[in-house]
């Protein structure tokens, strides 16, 4: 390689605490490259990628920035130098037009004051670029997750910065907007600039990268160009061990129907939604993202009311709007949103474990504190936890960890049915393939599933039938044996599918 | 010091050798610390504290109840003083406080401001009767309005403060004899000066006929009068009232208010110590007792009256230094 | 190792130590601070504080907040003297009292859970709205005939004990509180809905109706405080325990309560206002002048926050790893407003 | 343009402040007369004062309690730097008002922003701690209108172009801070860390300086109250101030500026701040009995506070539902 690196990471580390995050990574960037980030699960992918954005210090270790030592610590530095950055959330002001959104901290100004018309149009010029629509004046607040990462990439590209780092920008996206999200990336790299992609999605690595630097407890194992290294290879990098059976689905026999909805409707949200899950059937809701699938089972859990229609578990209605009866009825919905839905982020692992299955941890109605730990232990241990006991708050977890937490604690209810929103959003593969395996074997053992995912291959893997929704109507019901990405694609873009 | 428990009255304390103790300890709390007014009674205080060798400490809430000044009374008798001179910030809530001081051996005096149950204190010393107030009141206002007359209202401390409210009452009885005066509103300014004046512009907004107004509160006086001497208001609105002669000064002189009136504050702290040490001593003060070479007689009640209020107006009111 | 120490080392267990500190310096200073009857002066004198500071601690571990309860305190006595007057029976009129408190607190509770508004502005608004009615209720005649033997019990204290009647009320809080938040399910689900009110929402908590009955038990507790005030002081008037609403919100975040809810327990409010109750008594005795004492309170409040928060920063300094403030690499903790 | 005036937040408000007008002077015309404009003007000014600092704290989801006790001191030493002058002085007291404030906004700003602290509790600190200060330098003084300068007192009541000199500095501070709010970028940042504190530091906007700025901010205008406060009252004494903390944060709240931050503007709050004290003014004026004014207040204010609440919920209804699908 003749050019010279515009970024190099030496010997980082970095610890949290007692937590060492980064213990020796390394990463080299080159202009005009796609770097994929690979790494399990609290491997340090972001610790990394948020020093380089300037958000911590390390506490040891080089960095170098177009061959000059890299300022760390000041995150308006970092941009100043030509860092940008898609943080693994989307980051916006809700109270902000979204222009403002896209240029908050640096408005272009004429004599001292914000230009706005500039700052509009200049926002609208960037969106056009990318071939999408958002009104600059809307504010942010509203903006599905799909929107708002794409008003954080118009953000990073605003700034013509020279490194772009792309936190998981796909997690939240399903197939097309993670398609477009691609072919900016590459634009950006034609265009001669370093993108780093971090992505739990290993086929999407493959296919967008030029090379990849693989993580493992904190330190760089592996870096390689893409063309000479497979999937496989990667992933015994990642965990160290070999992966067999990503998907391992454990035949199962459909018992009778356990959820019955019918002709379940709320305005402008879905409308006319009618189906049904049996016990020991997984049963998968496909669609693009906006599509109303998380409306569907927030509402069949009782989060959200519904205008009309139906709910039934068993033989009797699950009266809406009371997530507790749901409970109740041994239903579970792990959410999708787990920072802020599914877990209470002070607290720690084993509150957050116990916090709906505090009947059944009560003596004289007072909650024993001994069993509850132990529980959480428990569940540590069925899910490979990587933590420091069932004390430590699970903030100071890593964003798959933390999902296994959310897993836990709602496994921990022993449902009959579970209703689970994105299961594996962020989780590394093998502990991808771990839920999968539980997922299916309790399955097997005639628990009812309701997945909503955006990630075609577990629909398939996974699910016994395949709902597809699109603009909030149920389009299109595959069976297993039937079923292809062809398919599910073509019925949640809108063409009928006829078979 | 038990033998008097119970000592609600002076007469049961006993004869003593007629003489004041000295080094007696003595704890003045008015109804609030950080009033002029009560700092200029404490004067007085301190005055017949040094005639008479005896030690004397103010302490009291910072702001004005009668609630907050339980606290202080509790830990007046922790401190085992030997009498309590006390204004009461509002006629009810120190009751039980002081009864309980009493049955510790306090002796307990009120000065301003009595309590509603007289057998919690030995002794009162009010500066005036009621009666003498109301009156005087009534009469500078119909001075200063003339003969021909017209509405009045009243602006008071607290809605709830007694003496307010006691010569409020005689304000409104006595007022049979100015049949050309017609009280039309009483409004509260709790004795709070920015309050007070938002209360008299109130006055005169929702009475265009308004005449006249009394505030017998020295920070409503003072409050109203600010308010009146930059409106178009002054001179054409009498304003009375009981005020400090020293806060009054100026509205005296540029028209704004004719005539005032007020006690002089010390002579109630100076009386309350007087007449606090004598019962302590376990002097009978039930036929009077001499203070500063002046003998002072126990009215009904148990209550020692300093004189009829004084009038100030423009031309004595440079005499006065309180 | 220290700063494994340092770590657990929270406000709320700093301030029991306070309050033995000040006991035992105080004993030392003071010989009659060591007395039975100074006991028993604290303890009145903390009474309503402690009483409404038990409500209010649930109500902050919420994330919400109640500036409405010295007034609701104040509109229960009113509603007691008023009804006294009328020749009610007395025990009725506590009870019409208790039923006013109830009623002040479901109105705070219903504009901040069925309406949305944020419950600082609302409070605001029925800090005005109660007081008013104490005004609207008993003007200028505040109500005194109470008979003994019922101010007794705001005043007076066990025959031949220096045990004041509300002594076992506020030791049955004491213990009942504690319990309640650290061991029940309520407790639990009262501190997750102050960590993370959506996060419940999905955990089946009824957030809005825990909510609720936080505040309807908050309004309870001020007019028990404002029953119990108006005997101690034989009298019900429109300005009672005017300012009291700070006062105890300030007891509550000096035990350690995070403003933010979520975080705090009961030991640390109960044992801070004991410590500030002892304190003042140890102040005046002292003849520490009044003008002083509010310094004194405010440096303390500000002691409890910027305690611990130094405390949090030792560690963190020796590591020389400066943060520009993000604690957590995950910057979007705040986003709650975007998915509402 | 029209149409967005009519739909922006304050518009509302004004709305209410026009009806509040017009209906008391239908019933009582003195409610407009010379004095009675006069008298209204001159009960606005301090708190709006106020509520243009507090804006700029409670956008960045803080909220400063400690601003009655500082007019309070501020009023004192201001008037202690006059006393038995002959003449001038009014620059002299809204300067040292102006650094007294600045100087308790500093110990709020460094509490909050360096050591990261809950701002209702530090201010809920600094509010009796200054408060206490007050209380030990004032003692049992008054000074009193004839101890100051007379050019003090008149700045307190007189006029030009028939707004009242102490209106007429509150709204100066009020188009300034609504210009910088709206116009400059570090008035933007505010609004950034309001509606999202820890994104905005990923954007690498200085937090602390903000936070720092927003307290100096409102202690200044405090401060600033705090010498208008004596001119307008011609006097001081150790209570003055007390409990005005919390109406100012109810004049913001009631316009429009969200207590959960980043939403909000200073126009607003200057309109909320009129409300409220006309509201007030008003229920004199229309004879309201003295007993149930603050009643009448206090459901008025609620009333208000569940309004605006109303008119923001359909304001953000209205912009999730006109949402663009991606091209
Ligand atoms: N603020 C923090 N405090 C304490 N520990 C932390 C903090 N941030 C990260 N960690 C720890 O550092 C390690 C690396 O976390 P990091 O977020 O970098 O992982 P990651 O590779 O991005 O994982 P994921 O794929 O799950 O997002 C984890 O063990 C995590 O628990
Ligand atoms: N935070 C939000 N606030 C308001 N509306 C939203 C929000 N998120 C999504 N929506 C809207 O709700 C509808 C359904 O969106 P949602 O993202 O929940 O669909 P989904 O099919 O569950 O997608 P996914 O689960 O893949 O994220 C869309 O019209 C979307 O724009
Ligand atoms: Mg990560
Ligand atoms: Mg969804």
């Amino acid at each position: 390689m003749v050019v010279d690196p515009i970024l190099t990471v030496r010997d980082a580390h970095k610890h949290f605490g007692g937590v060492a995050a980064l213990r020796g990574a390394g990463l080299t960037l080159y202009p005009g490259e796609i770097h994929g980030l690979l790494g399990e699960n609290g491997a340090g992918k972001s610790t990394l990628l948020t020093t380089v954005a300037g958000v911590h210090r390390l506490d040891s270790g080089e960095i170098m920035f177009a061959g000059r030592p890299f300022e760390q610590g000041s995150t308006r530095r970092a941009r100043e130098q030509g860092v940008a950055v898609i943080y693994q959330e989307p980051a916006l002001f809700p109270d902000l037009t979204i222009a403002e959104n896209v240029f908050v901290g640096r408005q272009p100004t004429r004599r001292g004051r914000v230009d706005w018309a500039g700052m509009r149009a200049r926002t609208r010029e960037l969106f056009a670029r990318l071939g999408v629509y958002l009104d600059p004046d809307r504010r942010a607040a509203g903006l599905s997750i799909a929107d708002q990462q794409l008003v954080e990439i118009v953000k990073a590209l605003s700034t013509d910065a020279t490194v772009i780092v792309m936190d998981e920008p796909t997690a939240a996206l399903s197939a097309t907007e993670a398609a477009r999200l691609q072919s900016v990336a590459r634009r950006l790299r034609d265009r001669g600039a370093a993108v780093v992609f971090v992505s739990h999605r290993l086929d999407e690595a493959f296919e967008l990268c030029d090379r990849v630097t693989v993580l493992r407890d904190g330190a760089t194992v592996a870096e390689a160009e893409i063309a000479a290294t497979s999937p496989a290879e990667v992933v015994r990098w990642m965990v160290g061990r070999e992966l067999t059976d990503l998907f391992p689905k454990v035949p199962s026999v459909p018992g009778e129907v356990l959820l019955d909805v019918a002709a379940l409707t709320r305005q402008g949200v879905f409308e006319d939604v009618t189906f049904s899950v049996r016990r020991g059937e997984i049963v998968a809701l496909a669609g693009l993202v906006g599509s109303g699938r998380s409306e569907v089972v927030r509402a069949v859990f009782g989060i959200d009311r519904y205008d009309s229609g139906s709910v039934r578990v068993g033989d009797a209605p699950l009266p809406p709007g009371d997530p507790r009866a749901a409970l109740a009825r041994r239903v579970a919905l792990v959410p999708e949103d787990r920072r802020a839905q599914g877990l209470f982020m002070p607290a720690s692992v084993a509150r957050n474990v116990s916090v709906v299955v505090l009947d059944r941890l009560r003596r004289f109605g007072l909650v024993r504190p001994g069993a509850e730990r132990a529980m959480a232990r428990g569940w540590g241990e069925r899910l490979r936890l990587r933590y420091s006991g069932a004390d430590q708050p699970v903030e100071r977890l890593s964003g798959g960890n933390q999902q296994k937490v959310v897993l836990a604690k709602w496994l921990a209810t022993e449902p009959e049915l579970l209703v689970i929103d994105e299961p594996t959003r962020g989780i590394d593969v093998g502990t991808k393939a771990e839920v999968h395996r539980m997922l299916s074997q309790r399955a097997a053992e005639g628990l009812a599933v309701l997945m909503v995912s955006s990630e075609l291959l577990e629909v398939l893997g996974m699910a016994d039938r395949i709902l597809v929704m699109r603009e909030g109507r149920l389009v299109a019901e595959l069976s297993r044996e039937e079923a292809t990405q062809e398919l599910v694609m073509l019925a949640a873009t809108g063409q009928e599918v006829s078979a | 010091a038990d033998d008097s428990g119970g000592g609600s009255s002076p007469e049961s304390g006993g004869a003593g050798d007629g003489k004041i103790k000295s080094g007696l300890k003595i704890a003045v709390i008015p109804k609030a610390v950080n009033n002029p007014y009560f700092d200029a009674a404490f004067t007085g205080a301190k005055k017949a504290c040094q005639e008479i060798g005896a030690t004397c400490d103010q302490t009291g809430p910072t702001e004005a109840s009668g609630s907050a000044q339980v606290q202080f009374i509790n830990t007046v008798v922790q401190q085992q003083y030997d009498a309590l001179v006390i204004s009461a910030a509002d006629a009810n809530s120190v009751i039980p406080a002081l009864k309980q001081a009493q049955s510790a051996g306090i002796t307990v005096v009120t000065y301003d401001a009595d309590v509603a149950d007289p057998s919690a204190r030995s002794a009162m010393v009010r500066p005036t009767t009621s009666d003498l107030v109301g009156k005087a009141l009534n009469k500078w206002v119909s001075d200063g309005i003339g003969s021909q007359g017209g509405e009045i209202a009243i602006l008071s401390a607290a809605a709830t403060a007694e003496n307010q409210n006691a010569w409020i009452a005689v304000i409104k009885q006595d007022l049979a004899n100015y049949p050309q005066l017609k009280l039309v509103d009483t409004v509260y300014g709790d004795d709070d000066a920015a309050k007070s004046a938002e209360k008299a512009s109130g006055l005169l907004q929702s009475h265009p006929n308004l005449k006249g107004i009394i505030s017998p509160t020295t920070v409503g006086i003072a409050a109203t009068a600010q308010y009146l001497s930059g409106s178009q208001y002054k001179g054409k609105v009498a304003l009375t009232g009981l005020g400090l002669p020293s806060q009054m000064k100026a509205y005296t002189k540029d028209g704004t208010v004719k005539t005032f009136g007020l006690w002089d504050p010390a002579m109630l702290g100076y009386l309350g110590v007087y007449a606090a040490a004598n019962v302590a001593s376990k002097i009978d003060i039930a036929g009077g007792f001499e203070a500063g070479g002046k003998k002072y007689t126990l009215e009904e009640k148990n209550q020692i009256t300093v004189g009829p209020p004084q009038e100030f107006t423009a031309a004595n009111i440079d005499s006065f230094s309180f | 190792m220290i700063r494994g120490v340092l770590a657990r080392v929270t406000w709320d267990k700093i301030v029991p130590v306070l309050l033995l500190l000040t006991l035992v310096i105080g004993m030392q200073l003071e010989p009659r601070f060591g007395r039975g009857s100074t006991f028993a002066f604290i303890v009145q004198d903390i009474g309503e504080i402690m009483i409404i500071a038990f409500a209010m601690t649930l109500v902050i571990m919420t994330g919400e907040i109640d500036l409405s309860v010295a007034s609701t305190a104040a509109l229960a006595s009113c509603v007691l003297g008023w009804a006294f007057e009328r020749g009610i029976p007395i025990w009725i009129a506590v009870l019409l009292a208790l039923v006013t408190g109830v009623l002040c607190g479901a109105v705070n509770g219903l504009l901040v859970t069925a309406f949305g508004l944020p419950s600082l502005a609302v409070t605001i608004g029925t800090l005005a709205l109660f007081r008013g009615l104490c005004w609207a209720l008993l003007g200028d005649e505040p109500v005194a005939s109470y008979p003994e033997s019922w101010t007794r019990l705001g005043s007076g204290r066990f025959p031949h004990t220096y045990i004041p009647y509300v002594a076992p009320l506020l030791i049955a809080g004491a213990i009942g509180y504690t319990v309640l938040l650290h061991a029940t399910r309520t407790g639990r689900w009262i501190v997750a809905i102050g960590q993370s009110p959506e996060a419940a929402t999905f955990a089946g908590i009824p957030v809005a109706r825990v909510k609720l009955w936080l505040f309807v038990h908050c309004g309870l507790l001020s007019a028990v405080a404002g029953v119990v005030y108006t005997m101690r002081f034989a009298s019900s008037r429109p300005d009672a325990a005017i300012g009291f609403e700070l006062l105890v919100i300030a007891a509550v975040l000096f035990g350690g309560v995070s403003i933010f809810g979520g975080v705090g327990t009961m030991w640390g409010v109960i044992s801070a206002v004991l410590f500030l109750g002892a304190l003042r008594s140890l102040l005046l005795l002292q003849k520490v002048p009044p003008n002083a004492l509010n310094i004194i309170n405010g440096a303390l409040l500000l002691a409890s926050v910027v305690v611990p928060a130094v405390i949090a920063a030792i560690p963190r300094r020796r590591r020389r790893s400066s943060d520009p403030g993000v604690s957590q690499g995950h910057p979007t903790s705040n986003l709650p407003s975007l998915t509402s | 343009m029209t149409g967005r005036l009519l739909a922006s937040r304050e518009a509302p408000v004004a709305l209410a402040l026009v009806v509040v007008v017009v209906g008391t002077t239908l019933v009582n015309p003195r409610f407009l007369s010379a004095q009675g404009r006069t008298d209204l003007m001159v009960a606005i000014a301090i708190t709006a004062l106020m509520a243009v600092g507090q804006t700029f704290v409670i956008l960045m989801k803080h909220v400063d309690l400690s601003v009655g006790s500082t007019l309070g001191l501020s009023a004192y030493l201001a008037a202690t730097a006059v006393q038995d002058q002959q003449d001038g002085g009014v620059l002299t007291v809204l300067m040292v008002g102006l650094v007294v404030g600045v100087a308790v906004g500093v110990v709020n700003g460094a509490l909050v922003a360096f050591l990261r602290l809950p701002a209702l509790v530090v201010t809920l600190g600094t509010l009796y701690v200054v408060k206490g200060i007050q209380a030990v330098v004032v003692g049992p003084r008054r000074i009193n209108a004839d101890q100051l300068p007379g050019a003090v007192v008149d700045f307190g009541r007189d006029s030009v172009l028939g707004v009242p000199y102490i209106l007429w500095l509150a709204l100066l501070a009020g188009v300034a801070g609504a210009w910088f709010l709206r116009t400059v970028r570090t008035g933007r940042d505010l609004y950034a860390v309001g509606s999202n504190g820890p994104a905005a530091r990923l954007v690498g906007i200085p937090v602390w300086r903000r936070e720092m700025f927003a307290f100096v901010v409102s202690g200044a205008t405090a401060g600033l109250a705090g010498a208008l406060y004596l001119a307008r009252f011609g006097g001081v004494d150790a209570n003055a101030g007390s409990g005005y903390e919390l109406p100012v944060v109810a004049a913001c709240v009631v316009g429009g500026v969200a207590i959960t931050g980043g939403v909000g503007t200073v126009i607003g709050a200057l309109l909320g701040a009129a409300l409220l004290k006309t509201i007030g003014v008003s229920l004199s004026a229309l004879s309201v009995p003295e007993f149930w004014q603050q009643a009448v207040n206090g459901a008025l204010l609620l009333l208000a506070i569940a309004v605006d609440k109303v008119i923001a919920d359909r304001r953000l209804r209205q912009t999730t539902e006109v949402q663009e699908v991606p091209a």
